[in-house]
């Protein structure tokens, strides 16, 4: 099963550097050539995430050098969803993604797949930021696609506060390296109980800034909202769908590795918890004034993103009710809003203006029929899994008595809601009749509202059974050293063989 | 110099300014207090150094860390490289020279037999990497160096680096994953440096990691020269939608 | 060149490449000014892996090989400046080129002027 | 299932078939398949809430009703009122909810009761808002008018009385009665002033559906207070003139959405002068029409009285008196209704209109029926109500009928008088009357003044009252809230656009304050924690 794994990750490398001999051939060969690995990968994906689901963590090792000598992949059953489901977007993405892009373009979405698939799984510190790297630079070049003023106003941003992140970022590995001598996550999270306060605090917050202004934390999330809108539709797709919530993961497994021994857990989870509160009432309130469309739905990701913040907050302590609520509300973002910007951003370009009037003239039925599904799962109408998210994070925030951050929580869901509802029934009231530009638009499109009922119904038949969901948490520090290998045991410099 | 000064600075930037010297005075605290400087911190390198040598045959500790025990850091890296290739050829398009230089005389003569020496020592680098300091990056980078001599001269069309390039650069990368892929399906894991290990110091040893360096070698210098040729040319606008 | 000189070296150029980001106005100097800064951070990784009085990581002679442990600098944060140096400068490559486009798109370098997407 | 689930089962099954079958035996435009799809599944999800004894799944099932009506009403701008009000209330409950769930470890309904009264208070928001008592009365008039026509039967049929079904379901399932006196007696108040600001803006309304879905607001609000007081009369009663008001409104709207299909419009200046043409439904629509105004022959009597009486035996003189005075709005209305739909004055639509085809007028026939039925011979319904309601109240029987008697026998003899009575009327009169040419006007008058529709009673005749309703509204309801939030979020809003304002270094300046901000803020917070 380790094979798979690794082919998830380097198949879209290769398609990647094959690109140009396929780019050769035109750009509509390309896209058929990343299509299909993306779907190869797709499919390993789901294997890898049965094999999980069933068995137990897998540890995929690099060069033949047991973990704290070599790189390793570390993969637990969260990990597999999310490989996956990044995965299917990527495939949907590729596919929804219309007639108007160069080979050049799909190349950089390959490698930004292989780039999102190895950031999942890395199990090595520098790894995770040479990943992290190759993610930034491909979204900062994909962002400023197009030659519209808007587009380079957008990429320059996004690229100078993205670098100064991951230098920040780089700055925290060198400070963890020099204190602990290794870039095995597993043993840095062994040290890290030994590591004084201050050390610990500043490492802690280097983390959460240099991740955090790609994950869209709230004061450092200024440049999603130029960028997503700016982006070429299945761009923006794919941003706010995996790559903000992959930069997310990233933080999450950072943090629940290094900073949560017990005497951190209270003021972490609290940290934690405000900034996702932040996150999510900033991006609501001011994502409702918004006439453009898809700079609405840019501050409706950041307030997601604030929400699944809270979810892991609250799993520190209720892991039963947090983490299950991270899960459903990362899988209903990433099929709704990956939807909504494929549709609602395939239909503003048709219509060529993104105001919230005049966009949805050349609505096509299954724009509608997303615009729908989309908006009610992303609002949380039942019986999708925004629905069964709101209520498992409303259950254990109220479980961990916060009971004035729930009412301002669901006051301000209800401006999301009408924001929200005005894009889908300004879509569902479109008068014209519009015709998409190739058939794999339509499909990607039902693809992802029968994917979106399907999970709703899945969720309400789960729910019913009782099944349990938490395995699907990050796998807790001491769990995890177990699984990578036996830490105590290393004493280093020891003859071991090669 | 003081032109520079009165024009109004934006005061976020000189709060940011602010905060970044209160940064790095805590930052050289913490330096000094919790990572003393010049003391033996190894702990997974004393393997590295204890063993690397006979395990991998390459007498280059760092690229023996590069390719064998960190290699899918080096893979990550050459992707990188090779995603900022393709975004520049993204953003700028090929065309005739930009640099309209009027003809040259130095550069004209240097330009004929000077690039070959400077490959010469190119190839040098790259081929010594497991050996001595050195190595595909570095050697990659000299080659271009050499080209971009040749691609500053004053030119009419398109350099006709283009195509070749393109296919040098792809072919290195599918053949990097390639011999990674070999290491995953005959011996069990993703990069495994296989092949003799030979006599540690000799241009032959190291199994496949000299080859491994040789095709970064030329991935390097074909990206760079692919990227240098887009900075120096004036491609027009065609207004992509 | 004693201890002070390196980390103080480096977390300056760290502090000199921040400010030169938030001061410029100037797309290109902000360019110049991160990639100070990712030097900075780089000669940070390089100077944390020095070990006093102790030689590069190659290991030329038999009996360096024999008894290298206590002569030989750490090869892993030189490793990791290697891939940091690329990334570094892969990340420059597509600065630059916005830059250039930019110029050429819109006649100015000017990062002020950009401030129509807002609210 | 239990048995009260059963009840609204049956009759929320009834309904749909009964609207289906009205909508398929209209024409093309209201066969569509979506109208029908979308009421069954809405049918679908109500039974769910109808059998879930699970506070989560009755969540699941109140909130997906809630969306369907807004996506079915197809009209968001005219829905959103509802949309946004309606999710405040379902977010009291889910945190109600999640309460119990904190406090008690379990969802089931019955363990609200050990969440305290808030929480039940808060479980109980979103019905109060549902059904539209005054603070959350602003929505009901754009909805209905707004809705899609062929939804809006269904809509003020069963929609309008859920709030009725969750008060009885959760007050039912808690062991003990909690003494929430205070809500109790506050929106049984409440619900009496809503219920005679309804009626009289139904009479003041120039809309036959307008009129008839306030008309459903002030039938509903008595519901749902007679509900509120908890008696076994008072309840018994409730579900009554629930079936009661349920197949009047059946058997109107089918009308009122007919004559919409032929001329057009739903505007009393339209309509007139129909019993020429639609005979059949002017005589059903008259039962309808009395039994709603709550006249002794139909059934809407014996359930008002039964209301009536559980108020006066309580001693609550005060509802009483308001809703008596709600119940002569209705006289108005309902007269208002009859008169500007089939009596008033010819207008050239009325060859547009022919009598409706047999299959389309089973619906009103069948609701006229079984509300002659409930009026007359009350005891199967009152047999029907008390089983529904077993092991929460004894059952309830009432001895006398709407005039006194018990058999059946008797009511149909002075009935059969009084028809007499007026055949002979006919009879004699007949041959003396002669048609009165149309003159568009019935004034005296030689010539007829332009302003001829300053007299007609079915054109804007109550505009005062409609003044008087209007500043009424704008005083007591939620609108303003609407308003208020909207300009105190737009302030919040603007301060927090004013963030964003695009300039890179700001935002490299937010980047360094939240780096050193978290330092600062941690490293006080630890050396004060350590």
């Amino acid at each position: 099963m380790t094979k798979l794994a690794v082919y998830t990750f380097a198949l879209p490398l290769l398609a990647g550097f094959l690109m140009w001999f396929v780019g050769r051939l035109g750009n509509r060969p390309a896209k058929a050539f990343s299509a299909l690995t993306s779907l190869i990968t797709t499919v390993l994906a789901g294997k890898v995430l049965l094999s999980l689901l069933k068995g137990s963590s897998i540890v995929v090792v690099f060069g033949g050098w047991r973990p704290p000598l070599g790189i390793n992949f570390f993969l637990d059953p969260l990990a597999g969803l999310w490989l996956f489901s990044v995965n299917v977007l990527m495939f949907l993405a590729v596919i929804g993604s219309g007639t108007r892009y160069s080979w050049r373009f799909y190349g950089l979405l390959m490698i930004l797949l292989a780039g999102l698939n190895g950031l999942i799984m890395s199990g090595d510190l520098f790894n995770v930021f040479v990943f992290f790297e190759i993610v930034c630079l491909v979204s900062f070049a994909l962002v400023a696609y197009y030659r519209k003023r808007e587009s380079i106003e957008a990429g320059v941003k996004y690229f100078v506060l993205g670098s100064v992140a991951s230098s920040l970022f780089l700055l925290a590995i060198a400070l963890i390296y020099g204190k602990t001598g290794t870039l095995n996550l597993a043993q840095i999270s062994y040290l890290s109980n030994s590591w004084p306060a201050l050390f610990k605090l500043v490492v802690f917050v280097l983390i959460l800034v240099g991740l955090g202004v790609e994950s869209g934390v709230f004061p450092l999330n200024a440049w999603l909202f130029d960028a997503h809108p700016a982006a070429p539709f299945p761009v923006s797709a794919l941003l706010s769908g995996i790559v903000i919530e992959s930069a997310l993961y990233v933080l999450l497994r950072l943090v629940g590795l290094f900073f949560l021994d017990k005497g951190a857990v209270l003021l972490v989870g609290q940290t934690l918890l405000l900034l996702g509160v932040l996150t999510f009432v900033v991006a609501e309130i001011v994502g409702f004034y918004q006439r453009d469309v898809k700079r609405a739905l840019a501050y409706s990701s950041a307030g997601q993103i604030g929400l699944m913040l809270m979810a892991f907050a609250v799993g520190l302590s209720r892991p039963d009710l947090g983490s299950v609520a991270l899960v459903l509300l990362f899988l209903n973002h990433l099929l709704a809003k990956g939807g909504l910007f494929l549709s609602v951003g395939a239909v503003s370009d048709r219509s060529g203006s993104r105001d919230l009037d005049r966009f949805a003239e050349e609505c096509a039925f299954s724009d509608k029929v997303v615009g729908l599904v989309g908006g009610l799962s992303l609002v949380g109408a039942p019986p999708f899994l925004g629905f069964w998210g709101k209520v498992a994070l409303v259950f254990g925030l109220l479980a961990i008595n916060m009971y004035a951050l729930v009412g301002i929580v669901l006051a301000v869901m209800v401006l999301e809601a009408i924001y929200l509802m005005r894009i889908s029934s300004a879509m569902l009231t479109a008068k014209g009749e519009g015709r998409q530009d190739c058939p794999g638009q339509a499909l990607s499109l039902w693809v992802l509202s029968l994917l979106m009922l399907g999970a709703g119904v899945l969720a309400v038949y789960g729910v019913k059974k009782g099944v349990d969901l938490s395995r699907l948490r990050f796998t807790p520090k001491q769990e995890y050293i177990q699984t990578v290998y036996d830490v105590s045991a290393y004493k280093g410099g020891v003859d071991i063989d090669g | 110099m003081l032109e520079g000064i009165n024009r109004k600075y934006d005061i976020s930037g000189i709060i940011a300014s602010l905060v970044v010297l209160a940064f790095s005075g805590l930052l050289i605290y913490l330096l000094y207090t919790q990572i003393p400087y010049g003391q033996d911190k190894m702990l997974v390198s004393k393997d590295y150094i204890k063993m690397g040598v006979n395990s991998t045959g390459a007498t280059n500790l760092v690229t023996s860390v590069v390719l064998s025990f960190r290699g899918l850091d080096t893979l990550g890296e050459v992707t990188v490289l090779f995603a900022s290739a393709m975004a520049v050829g993204l953003f700028l398009l090929p065309g005739a020279g930009m640099w309209q230089r009027e003809e040259n005389f130095v550069l004209r003569v240097a330009s004929r037999f000077l690039p070959y020496l400077i490959i010469l020592i190119g190839i040098y680098i790259v081929s010594q990497g497991h050996v001595s300091p050195g190595g595909g990056f570095q050697g990659g980078v000299v080659i271009s160096s050499g080209l971009l001599l040749k691609l500053i001269l004053k030119r009419e069309k398109e350099s006709g680096f283009g195509g070749l390039v393109h296919a040098l650069e792809s072919l290195m990368g599918a053949g990097f994953v390639a011999l990674a892929l070999v290491g995953l399906v005959k011996y069990g894991s993703f990069l495994y440096s296989f092949g003799p290990k030979g006599v540690p110091g000799t241009l032959l040893s190291a199994g496949v990691l000299p080859v491994l360096y040789a095709f970064i070698g030329v991935k390097v210098a074909s990206e760079f020269v692919a990227i240098l040729e887009r900075f120096t040319s004036s491609g027009e606008e065609d207004e992509r939608a | 060149m004693n201890a002070l000189d390196f980390y103080a070296l480096s977390v300056f150029l760290i502090g000199l490449g921040l400010m030169g980001v938030f001061l410029n106005r100037d797309f290109v100097k902000i360019l110049i000014s991160l990639s100070v800064l990712e030097s900075g951070v780089n000669l940070l990784i390089v100077s944390i892996g020095y070990v006093r009085g102790r030689i590069a990581p190659i290991l030329f002679s038999k009996e360096l090989q024999a008894s290298a442990v206590g002569k030989v600098v750490d090869p892993v944060p030189q490793a990791l400046v290697l891939t940091a140096i690329v990334i570094g400068l892969g990340l420059l490559a597509v600065g630059l080129g916005m830059a250039v486009w930019m110029h050429r798109r819109f006649g100015t370098t000017d990062v002020s002027e950009l401030k129509d997407l807002a609210g | 299932m239990d048995r009260l689930g059963l009840l609204f089962t049956w009759l929320t099954l009834g309904l749909a078939g009964l609207q289906i079958l009205f909508l398929l035996a209209g024409d093309r435009y209201t066969r569509r398949p979506w109208p029908i799809l979308g009421i069954l599944l809405l049918t679908l999800v109500l039974v769910g809430l109808y059998s879930t004894k699970d506070m989560l799944y009755f969540f699941l099932f109140w909130s997906a009703s809630t969306w369907l009506t807004f996506i079915l009403s197809n009209n968001p701008r005219k829905a959103f009122g509802y949309l946004w009000v309606s999710l405040l209330g379902e977010f009291a409950m889910l945190s109600a909810i999640g309460y119990t769930y904190a406090v008690t470890g379990s969802t089931a309904l019955s363990s609200l009761a050990k969440a305290g009264p808030t929480a039940i208070a808060l479980f109980c928001l979103p019905f109060v808002v549902k059904t539209g008592v005054i603070p959350f009365n602003f929505w009901i008039g754009d909805l209905y008018t707004g809705s899609d026509k062929r939804f809006v039967l269904f809509l003020s049929a069963i929609i309008s009385k859920l709030g009725v079904f969750g008060i009885l379901r959760t007050v039912s399932e808690l062991p003990s009665l909690p003494n929430l006196a205070v809500w109790q007696n506050l929106f049984i108040y409440l619900a009496g002033i809503t219920a005679i600001w309804s009626a009289f803006k139904a009479v003041g309304s120039e809309d036959a559906i307008e009129a008839l879905s306030f008309s459903s607001l002030s039938q509903v609000t008595f519901i749902f207070a007679s509900v509120l007081l908890w008696s076994a009369v008072s309840v018994s009663g409730a579900v009554l003139h629930y079936i009661n008001h349920m197949l009047i409104k059946l058997g109107m709207f089918s009308v009122v959405i007919y004559i919409w299909r032929k001329i057009g419009s739903t505007e009393y200046t339209a309509m007139g002068d129909f019993v020429r043409r639609m005979p059949v439904s002017f005589l059903f629509f008259l039962m309808l029409g009395i039994s709603l105004a709550g006249v002794p022959p139909m059934g809407g009597f014996n359930s008002k009285w039964l209301m009536y009486e559980a108020f006066i035996s309580k001693g609550r003189l005060l509802p009483v008196l308001l809703f008596f005075v709600a119940g002569v709005g209705s006289f108005l209305y309902v007269y208002r209704l009859l008169h500007s739909i089939f009596l008033g004055r010819k207008k050239a639509s009325i060859s547009l209109v022919k009598e409706m085809n047999p299959l389309q007028i089973i619906p009103l026939v069948v609701s006229g029926l079984v509300s002659f039925l409930i009026g007359a011979y009350v005891k199967p319904f009152m047999g029907l109500t008390s089983r529904a309601l077993t092991g929460i109240f004894d059952p309830v029987t009432i001895t006398k009928t709407s005039i006194g008697l018990v058999n059946l026998s008797l009511v149909l003899e002075v009935f059969g008088l009084l028809l007499g009575v007026v055949v002979i009327l006919f009879w004699i009169l007949l041959p003396k009357h002669r048609y009165a040419p149309d003159t568009e006007g019935y004034t005296a008058a030689a010539y007829l003044p332009e302003q001829i529709r300053l007299w007609d009673y079915s054109y804007n005749f109550y505009a005062p009252v409609n003044r008087l309703g209007k500043a009424f509204v704008d005083l007591f309801s939620l609108g303003w809230l609407a308003g208020f939030w909207k300009e105190y979020i737009a302030g919040l809003g603007l301060v927090l656009r004013g963030l964003y304002n695009g300039r890179l270094a700001t935002y490299g300046a937010y980047i360094m304050l939240t780096l050193s901000g978290l330092i600062v803020a941690l490293s006080l917070l630890v050396s004060k924690g350590s």
